[in-house]
Parts: structure tokens; C-alpha cells; sequence
């Protein structure tokens, strides 16, 4: 393979760099800027069976390297996904992408995804069992083994294509509920999503989000997913996407050396919207200088021993 | 939209804790009056949305009021210092909207947008008049300015301290407007949808993510479909809008 | 009460800064650098049964906003604290001192509370149920409501000076533990203590750390910190210790405002170490700009509605 | 130990990837050769620790090499910034267990803290000699500064390029001394403390949360008991030093 590819539940990538869900839209809003087709992949908006407005404003609260959102899944629901959003895709973007799915019942997540399964442009599902904005919502199926074993077995059972879950780090242990998943049949695993946090207004002391709380994501949660990961690849054997606060060439490495065998960047695309083509930029030349020939061989370069 | 290096050429004063920065560099990508620039500011994890109150092909101003750690932050930034910008963003107003006499409306630091509106607008050889309000003389910044452009300018203070004692509602009424615009805080914007006529277009305001239409995170419903503030807005049609309690 | 004064279980404070247990080791080296009588109270290191060394090095990381550290409860163990360490801060320290426990088993808990319960400069006694339980096959005491429990339980039995239940945040259900401690009889909660973190050498491509994982502190965490003070604040009827992140008088009030009667600082100290004599001297000023007369007044602002 | 912010004077290579800074401001707290610095750094929540090479009443100088992110910002810092420092920290060596002929061995980036102790040794009127090992020329700084306190000074490069072809430990046997004082990389330390006669100071290193004793995190064991790098250290006597594998 080429220095920056990796092989992800048997798809080729060009490079391990992909956007993060509800970091990218899908696709089209970025290709103004730059080529989009340099990225190993991207997830795209989490999308549900019906349209979601999501929840009230305001949806964002600014933290010490980090954000907050609360946006609540807003998506056009699946039918429009893929009747507009995946067609306006298809114009920019020649690659596999991958769609990623969240529900409020196990039909949910096998109605969505088996739809978006027979769509030739999607690669892989990420069913997001995780999303911590939603009251009732994704949140309750990320935090028990069983309930995150069952969606994946359902969607397993009705979907061809590679299905990655994405956990929750808002767990007292990650690695038992990622083992779930692999024996549910899961192909690979994606962590972390956004810690839940708050941040209180001194001037109205309301929280600064209408939801009150939402997801923690940015910079500053690096350390955290990176032991995620480390624990999650050390205890499974299909492939993990490393993710929580990437923001440089440096931080992908770091993540592969935890065990990820992609990664995936979410908030610095809303800071930088060029942050994952100056990633894919700089990867080359950080790589030599930690001496390190092909990525694909350094995924967890730091679990042994 | 674009991402630009801006080289501040002067950051100063000029009203009770408000500021005008004139930046150098690259405008080309501004279109419309009332759209807005995104600062990357040392230490802040966000940047920073900011609306555009003039520009030439060299440089740009924008007028901010102090707010938060962030306005404050760029309160402090000298003559020199370059700042990672986002420009270009949002829809901005139509000026193809308004008439031969279109009222601009402008409360506190909603007023910078209107200005370069009201410069594209005497171009077109329409007749502006302009309603600024503010909370009191100390606060009241850039009249002259507009007066300077050719406009009919009325200043609305709420304690009476300059202008009209009131607000700008109180003026609306006796001017005969073909179209308005306005940007302000949302109370303002309920005060004159309650008594404005015909057509117009508001300027919104909302805590962002991005602000390039990426997050999601400044969304609203509209009757024309959910819209995000930072891409379909920050102007909206009057009619389109939904007016939530 | 006075401006900045607030009353943590039945002791008046002169105000709620605390040094955080572990960044102020047992008060004397700062009293070399300012008058350590002017902070509320400080929290001292974790105290054991037994003497202990604590981890192998490297035991400290370098993190955006935040550190990572395994040192791994180091001291003298419990005699030699009252000894020696509590006769040298006699001389510096006036005020009643927070008397910060762990231990392996329900009986180290126990004893090392009924040693330092016993001592008259101690004026609550902070229990760490965050550290490794022996017993309990590894997991901690901190991540099942019946083990927190049954430590607060026991100890309560044995003493009477106040008992302060110190929470692991590296759990899925946060206010459950809280509510099982409260009621144990608990007679304080105090959170945050380190989110699990880790960070990779990428020369080496080993853990920076020798113990591979450590505890992450710093304004990095704050915002989870915050939301589970948030939390638990709502949810139990005795007074929280707000910690995680907090290095500025606006943190102090954002704690306060979503329901910490106290706050500890931590890893702040450990960057500047006259932080607590920084935040207390700009707290009035600071509750100027936000017109609060009085800080006791504004614990839990935020929770209602 | 003392906060102070002190001034850069000058901030220049020397050496491949070594950089001696100067700086202005008050070193009162430094009381012992071998004692170390603590600089916050814009951008690095802990601050970093480095030796110090040499002060007198108004200056300053460390000499850093870049390793990290860390040492590499500090590189790219210009005369006149200023860099909050924590100062006078650790015990420093001992210059009264010297004798008449003590021997000063450094490593790479541990030579700097040995130039204040030779220079104090040489006003005591002691006779030191000093042994600099480095990996290959481009890498050597500071002989010519030993050299012109006034003491005898050997280089030794592991790749022959100057001086002698090896190791500090090849020229330590054919020195005559009454104590030695080192401070470098590990390795050295092993090779020194197989062969050297008598007593010494070594100087260790760690990663340090605070610096000044609070954090214990760099704690290690001794035969004296357990000592904190940054407080009871960073030299060590050699009796007391426990050499694990």
C-alpha cells in the first residue's frame, strides 16, 4: 500500500483522514472550498427515519479549546438524504462515503439503514448509538451492552455493507460495550463521540445552551478519546476510527498508534474548514520525521507491551 | 466564502465601549452589504462572527461592540497584527428589494451593516432614511457618517440624552417608506413587525459554530423551510419569518 | 454572612476556594509563598492506612489546556501525616484543614478516617472512592453506587466530623452514586475528580506515561466537570463541592452557579502557584460585574426553571 | 523559589538545535549553581523546566535544546517578550563536598548548569577540571566559555568529529580528582557511576507537573528516603542514588 493508505473493513482509503459527522454536512458546502475527493472518506450528517429540526437555539457554547453543541440530530430525514443530499454529493465527490445513522428504536436504525445500504455511493454505515443531545433518544442505547448489541445485530442482519458502531464516552466502561458490538457482529468500531458538558452564562446564570446540556467536542478532549481508543483497540479484533479532538497530522498518529486504523476529525473542520486537506498535507512530512514509512503499520504501534 | 489573512490597519474607539477596526487584505470575497467575516482570535476556540459595516478592494471595517472575552480580546489587538478570517458569509440584504424609499433601521451594534446598505442604495439613486437608536449619547456612534453618505438620518436615545427620546419605532411611523431593513436586538425587530408596513428584510443574530453552514448550530424554522443563520441568513424576508414567544 | 463566605456542612468559610487534595501537598511549601490562612480551607494529599510511593516515572503528561498525572496516591501514610505533616502546617495553617482519605478496602477507609476524625485540626474528612478497591476485582469504589455507598456507610459509623464523598466522573451515571452516598449519610458530595486520560510519546510510540493511563485535570475538563456538578446539584439535598477545571474567579461563580457551596481548585496551582490567592483577591470584583452581593446566595442560580 | 517575568535579552542557536537565551530581571531566588528555572510558556499549560547556565544581579542565561513543541516555541521568542518565570528552584550542587581537584562532566544539554558551578569552584580557588561529551561537533557549545573561566577543559565526541573519539567516561580514568559533579543523559550516568572513584553529585531529570514540590510527580527513590527531583533535587549525592534497571 502507498505511504498514507489504510484499509478500512476491506475499502481501500487513500489516507486514514476523515471528516467527522455533523462536522461536514454532506460534502457539497466543503467541495466550494477545496477538492473533497483528497479525503480518505467523510461521515455525513446523522440522519434518522423522519426529518429532524432538531433542538431550540441556542445550540453552541464556546469552551477552553473546545465547543459544546446541542444541534440535536437536525437532518432532512433519509428519504431526502438520499433523493437530494447524496445526489448533490454524487457531483463533488467520486468516493465511498460513509453514512451515518442514528434512531430512537431498534426499527429505526434497520429501517435507515437498510435504505441507505442500497445506496451505491455509501461504503460503510455508523450507526451512532451515542448521540447525547437527544432525550430518549440514541443516549439510552449507547450506555448498555445489550441495547448497543441488539441495534447491531439488527442492522447486521439487514444490511450488506461494513457497519461501524459509534460509542458513547460517556460510560463507566467503554471496553464492555464495545465487546457487545463485536460479538453482536459489528466490522469495526468508532469512538469517541462528544462528552457531555455545560457552561453556565455568568451574565443570565442560565446555561448557555437552550438544552441546557450538550456535546463536549474540541481540542481539549483529546487525552480522553485517546484512552478510549487504546482500551477499545486492545480488547477487539475488528478495526477501530479514532476520534476526539484531532486537529493536526500529529494528533492522526498519535491515534494510530493507539490503535485506530482511521481517524476521524470533527470541530476543527468548523474552526479551520481547510483543517482535513492541511492534515492530509502535513502527514508526509511529519511521518518522516518520526520515521515512519507506511501508516497502515503503525496502527497500534503502542498496545504491545 | 474565503479564508483570508486581514492586517490591522487601525482599532479604535469610538463610542462607549465600541469599536471600528479597519483591516487590510484581500475583500474580493464580499458581494452583498450585511454580510459578515468569522475572526480566529488567539485562544478562542470559536471564531468570532462579526458584521461588515464597509469595505474597498484593500480594506475592510467592521464596528464591534465589547461583549465577552472575545470583543474584548480584539479590543486589544494593535495596528499590525494580522487576523485568520472567514469573508464573505451569509446571504446579505437585496437592495433590488427596496423601492424607490427604503427606511434602515439600526439599533446599538446592530447599525454597522446598514451603513455599506445605505451607501449601495444612494448608488442605485434611491432616497434612504435612516433610523438609529441607541441607549443614550455615550453609546451613539457613526451618524455623521451616514449623514456624510447623503441620507436622512433620525437618532433615537432611550433615556433622551441625544435625538429623539425613545425608540426607533417611535420615528418609523411618520416616514414614508417604500421598504425597510433592519438589524438589532430582537426586541427591536418585534417592536416593528407590530407596526411596519409592506415589505422589509431583518438581519438576525444567533450563537454560531462555524458560520459557514457546516454545524447546523444556528439553525431557526422559517416558513420557507428551516434556514441556517450563518448561510441562508443572517437576513431573512419579513414574510418568511416565524415570530416564536 | 460576608461577601465571600460561605458555610460548607456546618463550617463557616471565609470563602469557598479550596485547594484541590494532591496540588497542595500538605500546605507548608506554600505557605513559604503567601499566607495560606487566606484561602476557605485546603484539601490535603490523599492519605492512606499504610506509607506509599505511589507509581513508577514518568507519572506526568503534557495535555492541551490540561495534564495528565499517575502518581498514584504517594504518602506517608496516615501515622506519619498526623505525625509530622499536620505539626508543620500548625504552624502556618490556623483554619481547619480538609482531610482528603483513600484506601483498598472498606477498612482502610475506615481506620485512616477514625485516625484523622480524631485530630483537631481536621474539619472534614474528604473520601476518595476513585482508587483502586482490591477487594472488588479491580473496579473502583467510585463506579458502583453499593461500594461508594458502603464506604460512606462504614465511615460515617466511625466518625464525627463530617464526611465528604470525593466521585470518580469516569461513569455513566454520576447522580446515582451521588444519591447512594447521600443516602449513606453522606454529609457532602465533591466532584470532579481526573477524567481517565492518555497521551502517546510519538518518538518512542510508547504511553508518555509509565502506568500508560492517568488522570487528566486542568481547564481542558472543565465543562464536563461543571456539568455534572450541574447535575448532582439537582439531584441530592446536601451541599456539593464544585472541582474540575476551575483557575479563575469566573469559574469559582460558574461552580457556585450550578450548585457548588465550595470549590477546589487544582491543577491551577500547580501552573501558578499563588492561583487561589489570585482567584480570592479578584472574586469581589468580579461579583461586582455580575451584581452578586453575596456568593452564598448564588449556589445552584442556574438550577431552577 | 520566586514568580518573576524576566525579559529576553538574546535568543540565539549556538549549536545544532541549541539555543542559549539571555534574560533581564530579578534573580535574587538563585541561590546554588545547578539550580533550574520554570517558564510558562503562551499556548503549554505546564511550564518547562530548564537549567540554569549562569546569572549575576540583573541577567540571567539558560541554554535549551529544541526536543518538543515546548523548547521549539521558546526558540522562535524575540528580544524584549517577556516570560513568566518560576525561579530558583532545586537544591543545586554542593561546592562544599568539592575538594581541591573536583571534575565537572556533562552530557549534551547537561554541560549548561556545570558553567555557574566551575565558576564558583574557580573563585573558591579549587582546580576543576571539566569534561564535555556530545555526539558530534555541529553539536559542541561552550568549551571555549570553560576554557576561558579558566579551567581544563576535554571534549569528547562520539563520532571522533572533534576532540576525543568517545565517551566523557574515556578520558574520566586518566583525570585526578577529588570529587565529580555530572549532569547529562542516563546512559552517562551509569557509565560514569561504574567507574568513578570517590564521592559526587549527580544531577537528574524527570517530567515535572509544578516544579516546586507540590504535584509529586517527580518523585524517586533514595537510600535517604523519597525525594522529589524538583525539591530535594535535582542533584543527588551519589551514596544516596538507587540505580534501578
Amino acid at each position: 500500500m502507498g505511504k498514507l493508505n489504510v484499509n478500512l473493513c476491506g475499502i481501500e482509503l487513500d489516507n486514514p483522514v476523515i471528516p467527522a459527522s455533523g462536522t461536514f454536512g454532506f460534502g457539497y458546502e466543503f467541495a466550494e472550498l477545496y477538492d473533497i475527493n483528497i479525503l480518505g472518506t467523510f461521515s455525513f450528517k446523522g440522519t434518522t427515519k423522519e426529518p429532524r429540526f432538531g433542538n431550540p437555539t441556542p445550540r453552541i457554547a464556546e469552551c477552553t479549546a473546545g465547543m459544546i453543541n446541542a444541534v440535536g440530530l437536525q437532518n432532512p430525514g433519509v428519504e431526502k438524504v438520499i433523493a437530494e443530499e447524496l445526489v448533490k454529493l454524487s457531483k463533488c465527490f467520486d468516493k465511498k462515503v460513509m453514512a451515518n445513522v442514528s434512531g430512537f428504536s431498534v426499527e429505526d436504525y434497520v429501517y435507515t439503514c437498510e435504505r441507505l445500504d442500497a445506496c451505491e455511493q455509501v461504503g460503510w454505515l455508523e450507526v451512532n448509538v451515542s448521540c447525547p443531545n437527544v432525550h430518549g433518544g440514541g443516549m439510552s442505547f449507547g450506555t448498555s451492552p445489550s441495547a448497543a448489541a441488539e441495534v447491531c445485530a439488527a442492522v447486521k442482519a439487514a444490511v450488506h455493507k461494513p457497519v461501524i458502531i459509534k460509542l458513547s464516552p460517556n460510560v463507566t466502561d467503554i471496553v464492555e460495550i464495545a465487546k457487545a458490538c463485536e460479538a453482536a457482529g459489528a466490522d469495526g468500531i468508532s469512538l469517541i463521540n462528544t462528552l457531555l458538558g455545560m457552561r453556565i452564562d455568568l451574565k443570565t446564570r442560565r446555561p448557555v445552551i437552550a438544552n441546557k446540556m450538550g456535546g463536549f467536542s474540541g481540542s481539549a478532549i483529546f487525552p480522553v478519546a485517546l484512552r478510549m481508543v487504546y482500551q477499545v483497540a486492545g480488547a477487539v479484533n475488528i478495526p477501530v476510527v479514532g476520534m476526539g479532538g484531532v486537529s493536526s497530522a500529529e494528533d492522526v498518529i498519535e491515534m494510530m498508534l493507539a490503535g485506530a486504523t482511521a481517524v476521524q476529525v470533527g470541530a476543527a473542520n468548523l474552526v479551520n474548514p481547510y483543517a482535513c486537506r492541511d492534515i492530509i498535507d502535513a502527514l508526509p512530512s511529519v511521518m518522516d520525521k518520526y520515521n515512519i514509512n507506511s501508516l497502515s503499520e503503525i496502527t497500534g504501534g503502542a498496545l504491545n507491551g | 466564502m474565503k479564508q483570508v489573512y486581514l492586517k490591522i490597519k487601525e482599532n479604535v474607539p469610538i463610542a462607549k465601549a465600541t469599536y471600528k477596526m479597519v483591516l487590510e487584505g484581500d475583500t474580493s470575497a464580499l458581494t452583498q452589504p450585511g454580510q459578515f467575516v468569522n475572526f480566529k482570535l488567539d485562544g478562542f476556540f470559536l471564531r468570532r462572527p462579526i458584521s461588515v459595516c464597509d469595505w474597498n478592494d484593500e480594506t475592510l471595517t467592521v464596528i464591534y461592540k465589547v461583549v465577552g472575552g472575545g470583543t474584548e480580546a480584539m479590543s486589544l489587538m494593535k495596528p499590525g497584527d494580522t487576523i485568520d478570517t472567514l469573508i464573505g458569509l451569509g446571504n446579505g440584504f437585496d437592495c433590488g428589494k427596496s423601492g424607490d424609499r427604503p427606511v434602515l433601521i439600526g439599533g446599538g451594534v446592530g447599525v454597522p451593516p446598514l451603513f455599506r446598505l445605505c451607501r449601495e442604495l444612494l448608488a442605485q439613486g434611491k432616497e434612504p432614511s435612516v433610523i438609529l437608536g441607541f441607549n443614550s449619547a455615550d453609546e451613539v456612534f457613526w451618524a455623521e457618517e451616514f449623514s456624510a453618505l447623503g441620507a436622512k438620518v433620525y437618532i433615537t436615545t432611550a433615556d433622551g440624552s441625544v435625538g429623539t427620546h425613545g425608540f426607533v419605532t417611535d420615528i418609523l411611523p411618520d416616514i414614508d417608506y417604500t421598504f425597510f431593513y433592519t438589524c438589532g436586538p430582537e426586541p427591536m425587530f418585534r417592536a416593528i413587525e407590530r407596526i411596519a408596513k409592506g415589505g422589509g428584510e431583518y438581519s438576525f443574530e444567533e450563537r454560531m459554530g462555524c458560520g459557514f453552514g457546516a454545524c447546523m448550530g444556528c439553525s431557526c424554522k422559517t416558513l420557507t423551510g428551516n434556514k441556517r443563520i450563518c448561510k441562508e441568513g443572517p437576513v431573512m424576508e419579513r414574510e418568511e419569518i416565524i415570530w416564536e414567544n
